[in-house]
C-alpha cells in the first residue's frame, strides 16, 4: 500500500535534464526525507508533485489516482498540500484570513452566496474561524491570532504556512526547508512540531539541509543527486551507503 | 463580531453621507456632480474588487463602461427597447465579451497585462469611433431618457436618489464579497499566486470571475451614465477614460472599497474646483496627482488610516 | 444634532468652495451681464478653442471698456471643457444652476454642442453654438442658434469648385475626429447629389505623423481626379506634406479645419495650390472695398494679431460673432430677460461679422449667407481668394 | 503578344513601389516608436518603473527646438540645446517625483508617472501654447525616389539615427563600466549595491538616458509630425507597446517591437483598412501576448517557490 507512486519522472527546462529516471514511493503515515546537494532536483521534484509543473515524462500516482499533470488546486482536492522554501504567505490578509484560505475547499466557493452572505456562509466562515484559530494554536501562533501577515516575524510566518498547508486537511505534506532561515532553537522547535503534523496521521515529506533534523525525524529518506536517485530507504541505510558516502556526505557533508 | 465592525460603520455613514447631501446640494449642477461621483463609484468599486483586491491591474476599463453606454444608446434609441432591456442586454453581452477576453487575458501578468487590457479597450473605443453609422461616431449620439413603465426619472433629485441607492447596493455587495470565501481566494491570488493554487483556489476561475464581474458593473453604470446625461461620445470607452477609473482606485487607496468612493468623489470634483486656475488648471492636476501618490503611496484612505492608527496607539 | 451641524457646515462650505472656480472678468459694483461659456481650450480641439477663448476675453474687455450692454458691465464666466462632451455637460449644468449666466456662447465642437443641448432647452437660456455640424440648427431648437456655416456647406462650395474644372471623381482622407467625421459624412451624402463619386475614402488616426500608406492607395486608384483632406490641426499640414513627398499632383483640397496659417507654415511649402473654402475673414485685404465685411473683419483681424502676436484663424470669429448677436441682441431687449433676448437674436437682421452677414428667423437659427464663404488657393504662402 | 509581359512587368513594379511606399513610412514610424520604446525599456530595467511620462520627452524637446529657433539658434545647436533640456527634464522627473516614492507598489508608479505626464503637458501648454509648430527638416524636403517610391531626407535621419542608438547602446552595456553597472543593477539591485555600485545615480542616469532617447526621437520626427503639446501622448502609448511587444526590459526586443508596430500599421493601412489600422496593430500585439506572455524577447518568468 502506497500514498505517492512516482514512475519514471523526467524533468527538462531547454534541454537540461532536472529530474531523471525518477521512481520511488512513499508510504503512508510515516517522516520522509529528500535530501541532496544544491540543484539536485529537490525543489523541483516538489513542484512536479504538487502540480506546478508539468513533467516533461512520466506519471505520479496519489492515493490510487493518476494525478500527473492536474493542476494544484485539484491537487489539494486528493489531499496534497506543502510549503514553499521562499515564503508564499498573503501579506496583504491577517494571519487568521491566510489560514482560511487553507480552507477554501471547506467553504462555500461559489460566487452568488458569497455575494448575498446567505447565512450557510455565514455559519460556515464563524466555524471555520474557530478551527482556524485552533489550528495556529496548535502550531504556536496563538499570540498572532489577531494579527496582519506583514506584521509579523520570519520565524512565525514559516509556522503560518504549516497552518494554512494543514487547513486544508492534507493526506500529504510536503515541507520544503521548514528550517532554513531559523535558528536552533527555533529549528528544534519546528522538529517536535513535524512530528506533532506526523502524529496527527499526516504523512510528511521534507526537502531539508539541515541534516540535523533530518536524521532526527525521517523514517525513510530518498537522496537525489543530479536529478537521479542515489540511494533510499532507513536513515542507518542511507547513511552506510557507500554511494551516499562518496557523493554527498565526502564533501564535507551539510552538518551545521 | 459586534455591530460596530468597521464595514458596518462604512455602510452607515455612507448612508448618512447620502441622506444630508440633498440638504446642502443647493442647485442641480451640486447634484449633478455628486450624481457623476456616484456613477464613477459603482464603476471604481467594482475595478477595486479587480485591481485593488485581486491584484490585476486593467487599463481597459473603460472600454465595458462605453460598450454599456452604447448598448443602451443604440438599442433604445434606435431600435426602441424599454431601457432596462437594454441596460439588461448590455450588462449581458458585455459579461459575455468579457468572459470570453478574460481567460487569455488574464494568463498575463503585470505590465503586460496592463498592456493586453489596455489594447482590448483601444480596439473598442476604435470600434465606437469608426462606426459611425451605428454610434454616431466622434460627434456621438442622444440617449432616450430612462423609464420604467411610464416613470421617468427627470429631475436630478430623482437620479440623486436612484444613483445613491444603487451605490449603497454596490458597496454592500462589495463588501459582503471581500469579507467572504470569494472574496478571501480573491486576495490570496493577489497575495501569492502558486500558494492560493496550493491551497485549493483555482486562481484563473477567480481571476475571470472578478473581471467579469467588474467589467459587468462598469456596462451597468456606463448604461446608467448614457439615460441619466442624454449624450454619450466614444470618448466614455478612451484609453484616458480607463486611466481616470485606475487613478480614482489607486488614489483613493487600493483594496479599500471605500477608498475608491473617495478616490472618485476627488476625480470626478477636483476638475470643478481647479477651473479657477485657468491656465494652470493642468499643470496643477498634474502637480496634485503626483504629489498625492508620493506622499500617501497607498492611496487616502488606508494612509488617513494608517496615520489615525499611529496618533491612537 | 450632528446632522443638522453637518447640514450647516456643508451650506457654508461647499459653495464657497465651488464658487470660487467662477471666473471673473470684471468685478464692478452695477450687476453684472453673465454671458457663459465652455470651450474645448485643452484636448483634441484646442486649436479651435484657444482662439475663441481669447477672442471673448478680447472683446468682452473691449465691451467693457465701452461702458458694457445697457450700462452694465459684462461678466465672462468660462470653463475649458477640454473636448469632452462629458465636462461640456457638467460645465453647462455649473453654468446655468450656479453661475445663474443670461446667454451661452460656447460649444467649440459638434460633440459638446449635442451633449448640451437638451439641458439648455430644459432650463431655457439662449445659446450660440460655435460648432460647425448642420443638425444643432436643422430641425431649429427654440434656444439654440450657431455662427460658423455648417459643415455641409464647406463640402458643397468644394464640390461646386470641383466640378467648375471638370472634376467629378473625390478621394477622400479623413481623420478620426468629430470635425473629420462629419465632413465626411456630408461628402458621402453630398456626393450622389452633386453628381460626384467618391472613389477612395481612406482615414487615419488619432496622432498619427504620416499619412503616406493612405496617399499612396489613393494615388494608386484608378480615376481619382480630385483629392480632399477632411481634418484640423497638425494633420492638415502633415497631409499636404505627404502629399507632395509621393508625388500626388490631382488637384488638393481640404477644409475650413485648415484655415490657419499654421497650416501653410506647418506644411512647409507643401500646402502650395491647396484650395479650401473660408471665411472671408482671412483673405479681408484682397476683398474688394465696398465688400460689406471688409471694415468689421479687418478691425478683427488687426485687434487680434496686435494682442496675442500670431495670426488670425476663422475659428475666434466664430466667437467674435457669437458675442457680438448676443451683445446687440440684448441691446435692443434692453435688458437680459431670457425670453425676450432669445427673440432679439432670433431677430438679428444684417448683422456684418467674421463669419459674414447673418439674418436669423425663426426658421433659420443660423442666418448666414453663403456669399461671405470663400474659396482660395494657398499661392506663395499666403491666401488666395478665388474668384 | 508583347503586350502582355510588359503589362506584368508594369503591374509588378508598381506593386513593389506601393509596398516599398508602406515600408518606408512603417519603419520610419517604427525606428520613432523604437526610440521610444527604448526609453521605457532602460528606465524599466533600472528601476521597474514603467514611464508613462516617456512620450512628453518628445514633445518638450521638439517644442524646445520651436523656441530655440525663435531666438535665433542654428539648427544643430538648437537641436542639441533640446535634447539637453529634455534631460535635465527627466533627471529632474527621477529626482522629484520617481525618488520619494521608490519602494510605492507598481501600479502607484504608473499613476505618478501619469500625474507627470499630465504635468508636463500643462506645462508646455502655459509657456508654449497650444498651437502647432513645424521645424525645418534637417537636410531639404525633397524626397528620393528608390525602386518608384518617395522616401524623405528626413525619414533617413530617422532610420539613420536609431541605427547609431542602437549600436552605441550595445557598446554601452557591452563596453563600458557604468552600462555594466546598470545591467547588473537590473538583474539584482541588491547584489549591484553590495558590489560598490551607486544604484541611485545608475537610477538617475537611466532617467537621463530614456530622456535623451525620447528628445532624440522629439526632435528627429518634428519636422514630420510636427509639434505640439500633445504630440507625445500617442507616440508614448505606442511606444510602450513597442516596449512591451519586445519583451519589457530588452532594449533590442524594444527596437523590434517598435518596428513591428510601425510596419504592420503601415501595411495594415495600405493594405486593408485605414480606419481599423491602429485596432489591427493592438490586435498583433495582443495575439502576439497570448501566445508569448512576456513579449518576444522577455526573460522568462519563472517564479522561484
Amino acid at each position: 500500500m502506497t500514498l505517492l507512486r512516482v514512475e519514471d519522472l523526467h524533468k527538462t527546462f531547454g534541454g537540461v535534464g532536472a529530474i531523471q529516471d525518477l521512481t520511488f514511493s512513499i508510504n503512508p503515515g510515516t517522516i520522509h526525507s529528500i535530501i541532496g546537494p544544491n540543484g539536485a532536483g529537490k525543489t523541483t521534484l516538489f513542484n512536479l508533485i504538487t502540480g506546478l509543473y508539468e513533467p516533461t515524462r512520466g506519471r505520479i500516482h496519489f492515493n490510487d489516482a493518476d494525478i500527473t499533470g492536474q493542476p494544484p488546486h485539484v491537487l489539494a482536492r486528493h489531499g496534497l498540500s506543502r510549503t514553499f522554501q521562499n515564503l508564499q504567505i498573503f501579506l496583504n490578509m491577517s494571519a487568521m484570513d491566510n489560514v482560511m484560505v487553507g480552507y477554501h475547499l471547506r467553504c462555500d466557493g461559489r460566487f452568488l452566496p458569497s455575494l448575498f452572505r446567505f447565512p450557510s456562509v455565514v455559519r460556515k466562515d464563524a466555524e471555520y474561524r474557530e478551527r482556524a484559530a485552533a489550528l495556529m494554536a496548535f502550531v504556536g501562533l496563538e499570540d498572532y491570532v489577531a494579527a496582519d501577515a506583514s506584521a509579523m516575524p520570519y520565524g512565525a510566518l514559516k509556522r503560518l504556512e504549516i497552518a494554512r498547508a494543514l487547513a486544508v486537511q492534507p493526506k500529504m505534506l510536503l515541507l520544503d526547508e521548514p528550517a532554513a532561515g531559523l535558528n536552533p532553537s527555533e529549528t528544534l522547535a519546528i522538529d517536535g512540531l513535524i512530528q506533532k503534523v506526523a502524529g496527527r496521521g499526516v504523512t510528511v515529506v521534507l526537502v531539508e539541509h539541515d541534516m540535523r533534523l533530518v536524521w532526527a525525524v525521517s523514517d525513510h529518506i530518498l537522496v537525489l543527486d543530479h536529478g537521479r536517485k542515489l540511494a533510499e530507504g532507513t536513515g542507518p541505510e542511507v547513511r552506510s551507503n557507500p554511494d551516499v558516502v562518496a557523493a554527498y556526505l565526502g564533501e564535507g557533508g551539510r552538518d551545521r | 463580531m459586534g455591530f460596530w465592525q468597521p464595514r458596518r460603520a462604512g455602510i452607515l455613514a455612507l448612508a448618512a453621507v447620502i441622506a444630508v447631501l440633498p440638504a446642502v446640494l443647493p442647485n442641480a449642477f451640486y447634484y449633478d456632480v455628486v450624481i457623476l461621483v456616484g456613477i464613477n463609484a459603482i464603476v471604481c468599486v467594482g475595478l477595486n474588487l479587480l485591481i485593488g483586491y485581486g491584484g490585476q491591474i486593467s487599463l481597459g476599463h473603460a472600454g465595458f463602461f462605453g460598450l454599456g453606454a452604447y448598448f443602451s444608446a443604440v438599442l433604445t434609441g434606435t431600435y426602441d427597447w424599454p431601457p432596462l432591456a437594454a441596460l439588461a442586454t448590455g450588462a449581458v453581452s458585455v459579461g459575455v465579451l468579457s468572459f470570453i477576453v478574460a481567460r487569455p487575458i488574464l494568463k498575463l501578468k503585470g505590465h503586460y497585462l496592463a498592456m493586453g487590457t489596455l489594447g482590448m479597450g483601444i480596439i473598442i473605443s476604435i470600434a465606437l469611433n469608426q462606426e459611425v453609422d451605428i454610434t454616431g461616431g466622434p460627434d456621438g449620439m442622444p440617449v432616450p431618457a430612462f423609464a420604467i413603465a411610464g416613470w421617468e426619472p427627470s429631475s436630478e433629485q430623482t437620479w440623486y436618489w436612484i444613483v445613491a441607492a444603487l451605490l449603497m447596493i454596490s458597496v454592500w455587495l462589495a463588501l459582503n464579497l471581500i469579507d467572504s470565501p470569494v472574496g478571501r481566494a480573491l486576495r490570496s491570488v493577489h497575495g501569492s499566486e502558486v500558494a492560493a493554487s496550493v491551497a485549493g483556489v483555482d486562481v484563473t476561475r477567480y481571476k475571470i470571475l472578478i473581471f467579469v464581474v467588474s467589467a459587468v458593473m462598469a456596462s451597468f453604470a456606463g448604461s446608467l451614465y448614457a439615460h441619466y446625461t442624454g449624450f454619450i461620445t466614444p470618448d466614455e470607452a478612451s484609453f484616458f477614460h480607463s486611466i481616470e477609473f485606475v487613478t480614482m482606485v489607486v488614489l483613493g487607496g487600493m483594496a479599500s472599497t471605500f477608498g475608491s468612493l473617495v478616490g472618485a468623489a476627488i476625480l470626478t470634483i477636483l476638475p470643478q474646483l481647479l477651473t479657477v486656475l485657468h491656465d494652470f488648471e493642468m499643470l496643477a492636476f498634474g502637480a496634485i496627482l503626483m504629489g498625492t501618490m508620493i506622499f500617501m503611496r497607498k492611496g487616502l484612505v488606508p494612509s488617513l488610516v494608517d496615520l489615525a492608527k499611529r496618533a491612537r496607539p | 444634532m450632528i446632522g443638522r451641524m453637518l447640514v450647516r457646515l456643508g451650506r457654508a462650505v461647499l459653495p464657497a468652495l465651488m464658487l470660487c472656480g467662477a471666473t471673473t472678468a470684471t468685478l464692478q459694483a452695477a450687476e453684472p451681464v453673465k454671458i457663459g461659456s465652455f470651450l474645448a481650450v485643452t484636448g483634441g480641439a484646442s486649436f479651435l478653442g484657444d482662439p475663441e477663448k481669447k477672442t471673448l476675453e478680447m472683446y468682452v474687455d473691449a465691451i467693457n471698456a465701452d461702458g458694457g450692454i445697457n450700462g452694465q458691465p459684462v461678466e465672462l464666466i468660462l470653463y475649458d471643457s477640454g473636448t469632452s462632451a462629458k465636462q461640456a455637460l457638467t460645465f453647462v449644468k455649473r453654468l446655468i444652476e450656479q453661475d445663474e449666466v443670461d446667454v451661452i456662447v460656447g460649444g467649440t465642437t459638434s460633440g459638446e454642442t449635442m451633449a448640451v443641448i437638451r439641458e439648455v432647452e430644459k432650463a431655457g437660456v439662449p445659446f450660440i453654438s460655435l460648432a460647425g455640424a448642420g443638425v444643432i440648427i436643422d430641425p431649429v431648437k427654440k434656444w439654440v442658434f450657431k455662427t460658423p456655416h455648417t459643415d455641409r456647406l464647406a463640402v458643397q462650395k468644394i464640390f461646386d469648385d470641383m466640378k467648375a474644372r471638370g472634376l467629378t471623381q473625390v478621394a477622400l482622407l479623413s481623420g478620426s475626429g468629430g470635425f473629420d467625421k462629419s465632413c465626411r459624412k456630408n461628402a458621402q451624402e453630398l456626393a450622389p447629389e452633386m453628381g460626384m463619386t467618391i472613389v477612395a475614402d481612406e482615414s487615419h488616426g488619432k496622432g498619427d505623423t504620416d499619412m503616406t500608406p493612405q496617399l499612396t492607395k489613393i494615388k494608386n486608384t484608378d480615376g481619382v481626379q480630385a483629392f480632399l483632406y477632411c481634418g484640423f490641426g497638425a494633420p492638415t499640414s502633415i497631409v499636404a506634406k505627404n502629399v507632395s513627398q509621393i508625388g500626388l499632383t490631382v488637384p488638393h483640397y481640404q477644409t475650413q479645419g485648415s484655415a490657419s496659417m499654421k497650416f501653410i507654415q506647418g506644411a512647409d511649402g507643401a500646402a502650395e495650390g491647396a484650395r479650401l473654402p473660408v471665411a472671408a475673414l482671412l483673405v479681408v485685404d484682397q476683398l474688394p472695398d465696398d465688400h460689406p465685411q471688409k471694415q468689421v473683419a479687418t478691425a478683427y483681424r488687426d485687434a487680434y494679431e496686435k494682442k496675442y502676436g500670431e495670426s488670425v484663424s476663422a475659428f475666434g470669429g466664430h466667437a467674435y460673432d457669437g458675442l457680438y448677436i448676443v451683445a446687440q441682441a440684448m441691446e435692443r431687449a434692453g435688458g437680459t430677460d431670457k425670453e425676450t433676448v432669445r427673440t432679439e437674436i432670433e431677430n438679428t437682421k444684417n448683422f456684418i461679422g467674421a463669419d459674414g452677414v447673418f439674418n436669423m428667423s425663426a426658421t433659420d437659427h443660423l442666418g448666414l449667407d453663403t456669399r461671405s464663404f470663400v474659396m482660395v488657393e494657398v499661392k506663395d504662402g499666403n491666401w488666395k481668394l478665388l474668384q | 503578344m508583347a503586350g502582355k509581359p510588359l503589362f506584368l512587368q508594369w503591374l509588378l513594379i508598381s506593386v513593389l513601389a506601393e509596398f516599398l511606399q508602406f515600408l518606408f513610412s512603417g519603419v520610419t514610424i517604427g525606428a520613432t516608436y523604437a526610440l521610444v520604446g527604448l526609453g521605457f525599456a532602460i528606465i524599466y530595467n533600472a528601476s521597474h518603473v514603467i514611464n508613462f511620462a516617456q512620450g512628453e520627452f518628445v514633445m518638450i524637446s521638439g517644442m524646445s527646438t520651436v523656441s530655440l529657433l525663435a531666438v535665433g539658434m542654428p539648427l544643430p545647436v538648437a537641436l542639441l540645446l533640446a535634447v539637453g533640456i529634455t534631460v535635465v527634464v527627466g533627471v529632474a522627473l527621477e529626482k522629484f517625483a520617481v525618488e520619494p516614492a521608490r519602494n510605492a507598489s507598481v501600479v502607484t508608479l504608473i499613476i505618478i508617472t501619469i500625474g507627470a505626464s499630465i504635468f508636463l503637458r500643462g506645462a508646455a501648454e502655459v509657456i508654449w501654447g497650444r498651437d502647432f509648430h513645424s521645424v525645418p527638416a534637417f537636410s531639404g524636403s525633397e524626397p528620393i525616389i528608390i525602386g518608384g517610391a518617395a522616401l524623405l531626407p528626413q525619414s533617413l535621419w530617422v532610420i539613420g539615427a536609431t541605427v547609431v542608438v542602437i549600436i552605441a547602446l550595445r557598446w554601452f552595456f557591452g563596453r563600458t563600466r557604468t552600462g555594466k553597472a546598470m545591467l547588473a543593477t537590473s538583474y539584482n539591485p541588491l547584489v549591484a549595491r553590495l558590489m560598490g555600485i551607486n544604484t541611485r545615480f545608475i537610477l538617475s542616469l537611466s532617467f537621463g538616458l530614456a530622456a535623451m532617447l525620447g528628445a532624440l526621437a522629439g526632435i528627429l520626427i518634428a519636422p514630420i509630425s510636427l509639434t505640439y503639446p500633445s504630440v507625445g501622448v500617442m507616440l508614448g502609448l505606442k511606444g510602450f507597446c513597442a516596449a512591451i511587444l519586445g519583451g519589457l526590459g530588452n532594449p533590442m526586443g524594444a527596437i523590434l517591437g517598435g518596428l513591428i508596430v510601425g510596419v504592420s500599421e503601415a501595411m495594415t493601412a495600405g493594405y486593408i483598412s485605414s480606419a481599423y489600422k491602429d485596432a489591427v496593430a493592438f490586435v498583433i500585439i495582443l495575439v502576439v501576448l497570448v501566445m508569448i506572455p512576456n513579449g518576444l524577447f522577455g526573460v522568462k518568468g519563472t517564479e522561484r517557490v
